[in-house]
């Protein structure tokens, strides 16, 4: 622990890089974006080596009244760190992406995702409610723009529908937290996170944070911005979208929602089990009918993120600790399948599934590399997306055998819509001439897909590298939330071991859990 | 009684007038309507016991602005025939809401508290002193409680006098004007020019 | 004594005043070519009449000591904050005017003066302690405007602007003024201390609601609230931008500042007499601003359309009734007068090849590449009159909404809130406009020097860093907020 | 001596009037200016006749200002209307809609 | 026992540097380090299975590393060996050690090679981290890393559709299963509190009596785990319902049939009811339950068998067959009948499959029975590792004499069925010895169809083509082939790299039943299994008391099927086409494979695709858009209009809303 404020470090590093590049040509802009990117980056290590796993639940707290109403607050704990690293991680392979396909005012594109970055990172250690707030909404600016400007065709529309959809979405979560500091006559997170709000208005204030996150994650029915918004934003711009953005949703929910708002989470706990496997049945089975490759990635997306919301709503530890390796899985994975995409779209221009077809035969590379990352998507073991999916669905059987068959199905589903794009793109003959003439990847491209495909099967194989920082801090949450914990359906009632189990179990007092 | 009867008279000669007022085709005879209906609301003022104000509604209404109504009636000069009668298309919309505004402020203001006026009776600032007249007064207040409204209404009449004038005075370009400083600055020389020119060749002025 | 106080105490006007005579001598002799040096003297009086107006404000006056010419006028910290407001955009204009009318050879040197003797009317409003002061100042500030609005005397449009706006001003005024007679007649005082003694916390007379509703509707004329403002887009279009820029800044400070104190002031104790009526008002107002500027393709009109939804919010912070409300709604003035200068600098700055106005947002497609400051600076004033953070913008919304949830008014705050996605739309249609389309090429020539620094200026404190003033801002208007609350 | 009631009765019956002249004719704009004359008269008509009931001089008082201030708001609207007409040619009240939408 | 290290990451370290090497590392390195790393495991598992048949070693686990820790769910990547896992890493690393090299031979002519052996090796380290799993999620690693493998390998020829159709629903229908396994794995989280495999079994005999909520009815706790794990077992092994996939994945090259799609992956199923066996005899119904299944698979499938025309469907749809007899050995109780059925159908199904890829080798690529015949004299050496698998499936044998593999253990398990004498049992043996006859029958029939009869060969394609590319410019060919049936196409024996695992696998066919049946099937194996399964001393008493009728029973059926075949397909080849005729509809019926891909087609992918397509296009776009997002634009476009419309521009009308308000107003006051 050092009195050295690093978190301000890093949200100024990208705002100075942003202005530096808003004011230079392309090649300047770039260049200075990476190296501010690389410097997030290296102080992203930094603070994850000094963080104190098992320490205090909030580390390298700073504060300053700058303002009047709220203050300049941060400080993170072992969830937002990884939120955080996984946003340091991706951004470089970001600005990577960008290299050689923005071509067309390159220096503003560079500061909306450097001023993108700051704020995503602001996000996610900020301790002030406001402060959070403001950095929550304000990444639909650039992102408007980023959509707007070097999206595809049918950009406005997008542009359009992402920010408005969002904005509607928090706007309501604004007035709840008006009432909410009123009512506990602070903005610190850490206190309100302690806060016993009055248990009839935590069923209001649950819903308006919900209409924010679950427009944020993007939840069944209100995702419909999502794929429009991949589809018409560049690489670089889905990967960050669904990489960090969508996370900020699973972010609130674990943050604010469940801790504040406990009871009212238990209460409304079946109405987001509910939306969870709508989204999973119905993305899912939307997503195999796609002919456009990131309009089935987005769609993947919402699939992905519901198995986070049913993992969440479990109020037990597996449910949490799943739902975050999925968020940070996702992150990467998703990313990564963008950046796959991405590398197709970059040398043929098209999204088109039916344009492409046996890849595996010029580019064998990336067919190994788009393999692993549908694998890790599907959730095969041995990738990051196993890991958390296993989790989640663990977690929520607990609570409901039939939301986890349920949500389950999204395994077989998945596996559907992503070997059939996989089949679409990689195998088969190659009926273009143009399609097979594509070289394999370059020195850059490689570059970007290697640290992902280490990262993926990293945590794989290793989660624990991911988890061990997070425990402490999801067993918070899980003591938090055990008070309002719903009862599962799935309970045992047995006859033998452990007696004094048997008997609460028997009466119904005493959880699943208790017959270990 | 003769003052009821005078008070039924003003009323309803100053209400006929002021609807032919909006309804005279004419706006000549609208403004000499007008002229009516101030006439008759200055009589209402001194029935009232306000001879001031009703002395100043006729000087300066009927002596100046209703003048000035006319004067730019006539000044503007329009083609009366083309002007089109009748009535606008929401016109019964319109009245309706006007009647019923009436018909809320009748029963609001009188018929809600039982016949008359509610009014409180907290003393205003502008008790009438003893022993003055009604313009006396006004004088003595207007003067003293009043000055800064009094100065600033001065303020009003200039904005409205220099309001009208950078609004409606323009540099005419088909009459002349005599510029006087412009003729005692001028110089022979500026006139008259002596050339000797060369034979077989023109003069170039 | 007591005269010499009051003089004391209304030095701001008198200066105004009595320069406003003098430079009337000097536009007398020295003609439409003094007009620029007139106008830089009035800029200077305008400076110096908000230096006399400071002391109020920063040493936290209020009550008695402030009151001047029998109780008629209150020179409270209240009134200081809004007259520097009012004195701010009565200087931008001064600044940004010449240059315009210039161009159409049409600078008068009466203009400054007009300004002058406005915002002379503007500062009694704000200061106005009786319903006869209110009433002097508003038509002292109404009748300039009128003028100012027809300014442009070749060009249809600002006759026609000018006809409307003294049309629809006058029947305002004597809605108004029916309102102020029904009020006298049933409290029997026009002075608001008087009223609000008279009226007590009681029931109110029947005859007293409607005096207090025929003023409010008279002041929500003013302020241009739904559904009053049908004057607004239309003058706003038809007006010479620099004196539109005037309206949407300096009269709109000083009539929601006169709004505040009858409401909260005179009327102070009957608050449930008027917070129904405000708050339809407010949500009407943000709607209709919303769903009319929607349809505009004509930036002044659109920004009218702006100020009608902008005013809907401001009038939450009034239905709050509390001294958070009133302290979010000067924030939320102070804010949007800069967003306004901003904006209308901004208008003036688009001109074609001819040095004619482009005023179609059609003809501003891809400005953010011909004129990338311009675009930038628009750009920062749409998000932040949406009220999108990170811009200073959001902290007015902000600070509205948050004392409406103090006030118990939830329901209210989210409706508004709500809506206000609505006017996010057409924010962003025009940055849609300039980022995301096509360039024409339109917009061409240079810009002034003066208002490109105006612009930075207030796209500076619009940007961000704004936040870094919440506190200076929020002491201000706090204090402001708080002599408002402080009765005789 | 009048009832205060029959003076507002009054009063209110010429300001409906003077509103109802604002928008029931198309054809003149003067006449417009005329029924905001009228609308004023019907105020001072209550300030005088509150004052009275009252002895209370503030009404008539407030019914001069009025009346001032009236008069020099008649001069702007006529150079307003007269500038207008020079500009179009007409003050037919159908005409002033250029600016719409 | 480090040594299990080297086994089971071997074959992963050549898969990544044969992967990752691909083109650049060249074909032959990469078969070098995959074969080398696989023989090297193969080395030492043997003695390892060697010491547990000696009974002197005993259960080891090797933790490698932390996998995750959530709360009180912790489990690890550790290495188990005992009886069980010993049996099948000597299965899995001979027969892929065999198949590597085999496909030495096979894969001759494949530039991607590499990446075939690479796939192999890392479905080698797959299986293996399945087999040594001592928690239910490592197993399900290798469950899935083997469903992984398997998919590229199926889908290896990718250019071909049907192969990468194949791939797909193979990977698709496993994880049908995979979703009863998954949820079975969270059930016996919740009702144990751990998913170590030793744990549970530990701790299985406490669930007696209990009961468990599921889908909002309760039932038998050991009953809903069981059925789900098992349902996971049904999709690896290709029991009926989820079956369809097997004979599609024989897209893939014929080696991969050999590995993974006979001799290891799809006994996956089996292994795991075996490991559970303590669980499962806690629950009769899911006992019975997979009895059930197994019975009905193994007629089911030997039904298909008879008339399919595709000599790897053939096997294929046997290897469904047999799998059905290692399930309801399981679930009448003789797991070590299961297991050791498991063992030697790993032979001589593996032998059966490169046989087969040996005669379709020799064919050029012709995998269509009906153009083969008359084959022995030309591939005599493959026709001998046939016959040697033949033999073995069919069971020939005589009792306490000699028997070939299948003899041994597939008696053992019919008697056991029949022992138990449940009803079930008695089903499950009906069942078992109809499936024989059948077996028996099409085994025959593979065999007269191949090797025996005329050749047939020019009515194939294949060969055509075989013989225009290889006398095409020269007219040589064209009046040679005409009369004689062979289109002048010579068949080759297979090079010695092919036939090296044929013989070794035929060694294993012959010998395997007679060596290993004493350690598997006696009333000593109990020392052998040392509790790694339930071993039913009692079902085998029972075994040995059934009646001797029983005990020829299937002898008696495999020479039935052995004579009608022989008379079909052999003396009166009119009678098939005869038989066909008359029963059409039943022949259709067993060719279209009892119609399940139609009725799968009809139940499940097409309404999946109508409802992704429903759920976009009428959801997505026409419900939720439209009355949504673009609902609301609609309404604000119309509220927009509307307050433009009321901006008329005429003072009047501007007026009147002033009016409006001024009214409502007061009347709202009035009202109020």
């Amino acid at each position: 622990m050092t009195s050295f404020p690093i978190l301000s470090l890093m949200l100024l590093v990208p705002l100075v890089g942003a202005v530096i590049s808003l004011m230079s040509g392309r090649e300047t802009a770039r260049m200075v974006a990476l190296c501010a990117t690389l410097i997030d980056l290296a102080l992203g290590i930094v603070l994850w080596a000094h963080y104190d796993i098992g320490g205090a639940q909030w580390q390298f707290q700073e504060h300053a009244d700058l303002f009047a109403g709220f203050s300049w607050k941060l400080g993170i704990d072992g969830i937002a760190l990884m939120l955080i690293a996984l946003t340091v991680f991706l951004m470089p392979i970001c600005i990577g992406a960008s290299w050689t396909a923005i071509e067309k005012r390159a220096g503003e594109y560079y500061a909306a995702f450097l001023f993108m970055e700051t704020l995503m990172i602001g996000v996610f250690t900020a301790q002030d409610l406001f402060l959070f707030y403001i950095m929550f909404e304000a990444g639909l600016i650039p992102m408007y723009l980023i959509i707007g400007i070097w999206g595809g065709a049918e950009r406005i529309y997008a542009s359009y529908k992402f920010f408005l959809y969002t904005l509607l979405g928090s706007v309501l979560m604004l007035i709840a937290m008006f009432w909410m500091v009123n009512e506990a006559g602070t903005t610190d997170i850490p206190t309100l996170m302690q806060y016993d709000f009055p248990v009839q208005a935590q069923t209001w204030l649950f819903l308006a944070f919900f209409a924010s996150f679950a427009v944020k994650m993007p939840m069944w029915p209100v995702h419909t911005w999502l794929p429009d918004a991949h589809v018409q934003a560049p690489t670089a711009g889905s990967v960050i979208l669904a990489g960090v953005l969508l996370k900020m949703g699973g972010y609130g929910f674990i943050r604010f929602s469940l801790p504040m708002f406990p009871v009212a989470s238990a209460h409304f706990a079946p109405m987001v089990w509910g939306l969870s496997i709508a989204a999973v049945v119905i993305t899912s089975l939307i997503a195999l009918v796609q002919n456009d490759m990131k309009k089935l990635i987005a769609y993947s997306s919402v699939a992905h993120m519901a198995i986070v919301t049913v993992g969440l709503f479990a109020f037990n530890r597996q449910g949490l600790e799943g739902s975050m390796v999925v968020m940070l899985s996702h992150g990467l994975v998703a990313g990564a399948l963008f950046l796959a995409v991405g590398v197709i779209y970059d040398r043929l221009h098209t999204r088109e599934i039916a344009r492409y077809g046996g890849l595996a035969i010029n580019m064998p590379y990336y067919a190994l590399f788009f393999l692993l990352f549908t694998m890790a998507s599907i959730g095969l073991p041995g990738t990051s997306g196993f890991v958390g999916e296993f989790l989640s669905l663990l977690g929520i059987y607990q609570q409901s055998s039939l939301i986890a068959l349920i949500s389950t199905t999204g395994i077989i589903l998945g596996a559907a819509y992503m070997l059939y794009l996989y089949r679409r793109v990689v195998f088969g003959v190659q009926v273009h001439a143009d399609t097979a003439a594509m070289p394999d990847l370059d020195a850059r491209e490689w570059a970007m897909m290697v640290p992902l495909a280490v990262a993926v099967l990293w945590m794989g194989v290793y989660p624990e590298t991911f988890m061990a920082p997070m425990r402490k801090d999801i067993g918070t949450l899980e003591a938090r939330v055990a008070i309002a914990k719903p009862r599962g359906d799935a309970d045992v009632k047995t006859v033998s071991r452990k007696a004094a189990a048997t008997a609460a179990v028997a009466l119904g007092a005493a959880r699943v859990g208790g017959v270990k | 009684m003769i003052q009821a009867i005078a008070f039924y008279l003003f009323a309803t000669l100053m209400i006929f007038s002021g609807a032919v007022t909006i309804l005279a085709r004419n706006p000549v005879h609208s403004v000499l309507w007008l002229i009516l209906a101030f006439f008759n609301a200055a009589g209402l003022m001194v029935l009232a016991g306000a001879e001031f104000i009703a002395m100043l509604l006729v000087i300066v209404y009927v002596g100046a602005v209703a003048v000035l109504f006319l004067f730019v009636v006539m000044m503007l000069d329009i083609d009366f025939s083309e002007l089109r009668a009748g009535f606008i298309r929401n016109a019964p919309l319109g009245v309706v809401l006007a009647v019923v505004l009436f018909v809320e402020l009748f029963v609001g203001i009188l018929v809600r508290s039982a016949g008359g006026l509610d009014i409180s009776q907290a003393p205003g600032a502008g008790a009438v002193p003893d022993g003055l007249s009604n313009t006396a007064a006004i004088g003595a207040l207007l003067y003293t409680h009043y000055l800064f409204e009094f100065e600033a209404a001065g303020m009003i009449l200039l904005v409205a006098m220099i309001g009208a004038i950078v609004l409606t005075h323009r540099q005419r370009s088909d009459t002349r004007g005599q510029n006087v400083s412009h003729q005692v600055a001028r110089r022979p020389e500026d006139a008259t020019v002596n050339v000797k020119p060369e034979i077989g060749k023109g003069v170039t002025l | 004594m007591d005269f010499l106080h009051s003089m004391a105490a209304v030095s701001a006007e008198e200066l105004l005043s009595s320069a406003a005579l003098v430079l009337l001598l000097w536009a007398a002799w020295g003609g439409d070519k003094a007009a620029r040096a007139i106008s830089v003297a009035a800029f200077a009086v305008l400076v110096a009449a908000a230096a006399l107006a400071l002391p109020a404000l920063t040493a936290g006056a209020g009550g008695k000591a402030a009151l001047a010419f029998d109780g008629h006028l209150k020179m409270d910290a209240f009134a200081a904050f809004a007259k520097l407001l009012i004195y701010l955009g009565a200087g931008v204009t001064l600044v940004i005017a010449p240059p315009f009318f210039d161009r159409f050879k049409a600078m008068r040197a009466e203009f400054p003066l007009l300004i002058l003797l406005a915002a002379l009317g503007m500062g009694i409003m704000v200061s106005a302690n009786d319903m006869l002061t209110l009433y002097i100042g508003l038509e002292l500030n109404s009748l300039a405007a009128y003028v100012l609005a027809a300014l442009l005397r070749a060009d249809g449009r600002s006759a026609e602007a000018g006809l409307k706006y003294f049309v629809l001003g006058s029947l305002a005024s004597g809605m108004l003024l029916y309102g102020i007679s029904l009020t006298y007649g049933f409290t029997g005082t026009t002075s608001f201390d008087g009223i609000r003694a008279v009226l007590g916390t009681g029931p109110l007379s029947v005859g007293a609601t409607f005096g207090l509703v025929f003023v409010l509707i008279g002041l929500g004329f003013k302020i241009s609230a739904a559904p009053m403002h049908m004057w607004t887009p239309d003058v706003y279009e038809g007006a010479p931008a620099p004196v539109t820029a005037f309206f949407a800044t300096a009269p709109k400070v000083a009539a929601l500042a006169l709004l505040m104190r009858v409401c909260l002031d005179a009327f102070g104790g009957q608050v449930f007499a008027w917070k129904q009526i405000v708050i339809c008002a407010s949500l009407l107002s943000i709607l209709w601003g919303a769903f009319g500027a929607i349809g505009q393709d004509n930036i002044k009109r659109l920004l009218a359309y702006s100020s009608i939804n902008n005013v809907g919010f401001m009038l939450i912070g009034l239905a709050a009734g509390t001294a958070a409300g009133a302290s979010a709604m000067l924030v939320y003035l102070a804010i949007y007068v800069v967003s306004s200068v901003a904006a209308f600098v901004i208008v003036l700055q688009l001109r074609d090849a001819n040095g004619d106005a482009v005023e179609s947002i059609a003809d501003m497609a891809g400005l953010s590449r011909t004129r990338p400051g311009l675009a930038a600076g628009l750009a920062i004033v749409m998000f932040s009159l949406a009220g999108i953070p990170p811009l200073f913008g959001f902290w007015g919304k902000f600070l509205v909404f948050q004392a409406a949830v103090q006030a118990h008014m939830v329901v209210l705050a989210g409706l508004g809130i709500a809506a206000s996605v609505i006017g996010a739309f057409y924010y962003l249609k025009v940055v849609k406009v300039l980022y995301f389309d096509e360039a024409t090429d339109k917009v061409q020539g240079p810009g002034e020097f003066a208002n490109t620094v105006l612009l930075v200026a207030s796209s500076l404190f619009l940007s961000p860093l704004g936040y870094l003033l919440t506190r200076w801002l929020g002491a201000l208007a706090g204090t402001a907020a708080a002599s408002l609350f402080r009765f005789g | 001596m009048i009832g205060i009631g029959h003076y507002v009765v009054v009063s209110a019956i010429l300001f409906v009037l003077g509103v109802l002249g604002i928008f029931l004719n198309r054809k003149n704009v003067i006449i417009i200016l005329m029924a905001i004359e009228l609308i004023l008269l019907a105020v001072n008509l209550n300030f005088v006749a509150f004052s009275a009931h009252r002895h209370d001089l503030v009404g008539q008082i407030f019914a001069m200002f009025v009346l001032t201030v009236a008069a020099g708001e008649a001069a702007i609207g006529l150079a307003i209307l007269v500038i207008y007409f020079r500009g179009r040619g007409t003050i037919a009240v159908d005409d002033v809609n250029r600016m719409k939408g | 026992m480090s040594s299990i290290l080297i086994i089971v990451f071997a074959p992963l370290v050549a898969a990544i540097i044969a992967g990752l090497g691909n083109k650049r590392l060249g074909a032959m390195p990469a078969k070098l380090i995959t074969t080398g790393a696989l023989f090297a495991s193969c080395v030492l598992s043997w003695p390892i299975f060697i010491a547990f048949l000696g009974g002197h070693a005993e259960t080891s686990v090797t933790p490698v590393l932390n996998w995750v820790t959530s709360g009180d769910l912790k489990f690890a990547w550790a290495l188990q060996v005992d009886a069980l896992t010993a049996v099948m890493l000597v299965v899995v690393t001979s027969v892929s050690a065999l198949v590597h090299l085999y496909s030495w031979g096979y894969m001759s002519e494949e530039p991607d090679c590499p990446r075939f052996f690479a796939y192999l090796s890392l479905f080698t380290f797959a299986m293996l981290m399945l087999v040594t799993a001592n928690n239910l999620v490592q197993m399900f690693f290798g469950w899935e890393g083997v469903g992984l493998a398997s998919y590229l390998l199926i889908g290896f020829w990718f250019r071909k559709p049907s192969a990468n159709a194949a791939a797909m629903k193979a990977f698709v229908v496993n994880r049908v299963g995979d979703l009863g396994f998954m949820l079975g794995i969270f059930g016996t989280f919740l009702v144990f509190g751990t998913v170590s495999i030793p744990q549970i079994l530990h701790d299985a005999p406490g669930l007696a009596g209990s009961t468990i909520g599921f889908l909002g009815y309760r039932f038998d706790t050991a009953t809903v785990l069981c059925i789900l794990l098992f349902i996971g077992a049904m999709g690896k092994s290709a029991q009926l319902g989820l079956h369809t996939w097997l004979p599609d994945a024989m897209e893939g090259p014929t080696p991969v049939s050999a590995l993974i799609h006979a001799a290891t992956m799809v006994t996956a199923g089996v292994f795991m009811v075996c490991r559970l066996s303590p669980l499962f005899e806690q629950s009769p119904a899911a006992l019975t339950f997979v009895t059930v299944i197994g019975a009905s698979t193994c007629f089911f499938a030997a039904t298909i068998g008879t008339t399919q025309t595709d000599i790897k469907r053939v096997i294929a749809y046997s290897t469904c067959s047999q799998l059905g007899y290692m399930f309801f050995a399981a679930g009448v109780g003789a797991y070590g009948a299961a297991m050791f059925h498991l063992f030697t159908h790993a032979f001589f199904k593996a032998l059966l499959f490169l046989g087969a890829g040996s005669v379709i080798h020799a064919m050029h690529h012709e995998q269509d029975m009906r153009y083969y015949g008359g084959l022995w004299k030309k591939i005599p050496l493959t026709f001998a590792a046939m016959m040697a698998g033949t033999l073995a499936i069919t069971g020939v044998g005589i009792d306490d004499v000699f028997g070939f593999a299948g003899f041994y253990s597939k008696d053992a398990i019919l008697e056991a069925a029949f022992a138990r004498g449940t009803q079930v049992g008695t089903f499950a043996f009906a069942m078992g010895i109809f499936a024989a006859l059948l077996t028996s029958f099409y085994s025959w029939r593979l065999i007269y169809l191949t090797f025996f009869g005329t050749p047939r060969w020019d009515q194939s394609e294949h060969i055509q083509h075989a013989v225009h590319d290889a006398h095409g410019h020269d007219d040589h060919g064209h009046h040679a082939h005409a009369h004689d049936g062979t289109a002048g196409y010579h068949p080759h024996e297979s090079p010695l790299n092919m036939l090296v695992p044929l013989g070794v696998l035929s060694m294993g066919a012959v010998f395997a039943g007679f060596v290993f049946a004493p350690a598997f099937l006696s009333e000593g194996s109990g020392t052998f299994w040392k509790g790694a399964l339930v071993f039913n001393e009692s079902v085998l008493h029972a075994m040995h008391g059934v009646p001797e009728m029983v005990k020829w029973a299937p002898f008696g059926v495999m020479v039935a099927g052995l004579l009608i075949a022989t008379y079909a397909y052999l003396i009166n080849p009119a009678l098939p086409g005869a038989f066909t005729a008359r029963f059409g509809f039943l022949y259709r019926f067993l060719l279209n494979k009892w119609y399940f891909d139609e009725a799968y087609d009809a139940l499940f992918v097409r309404p999946a695709m109508a409802l992704g397509r429903l759920f976009w296009k009428v959801g997505d776009v026409g419900v939720i858009d439209r009355f949504g997002p673009n609902g609301a634009a609609w309404v604000v476009s119309l509220a927009s209009r509307g307050a433009v419309r009321l901006q008329s521009g005429y003072l009047y009308s501007y007026a009147l809303v002033m009016l409006v308000g001024l009214v409502g107003a007061i009347s709202w006051v009035i009202a109020r």
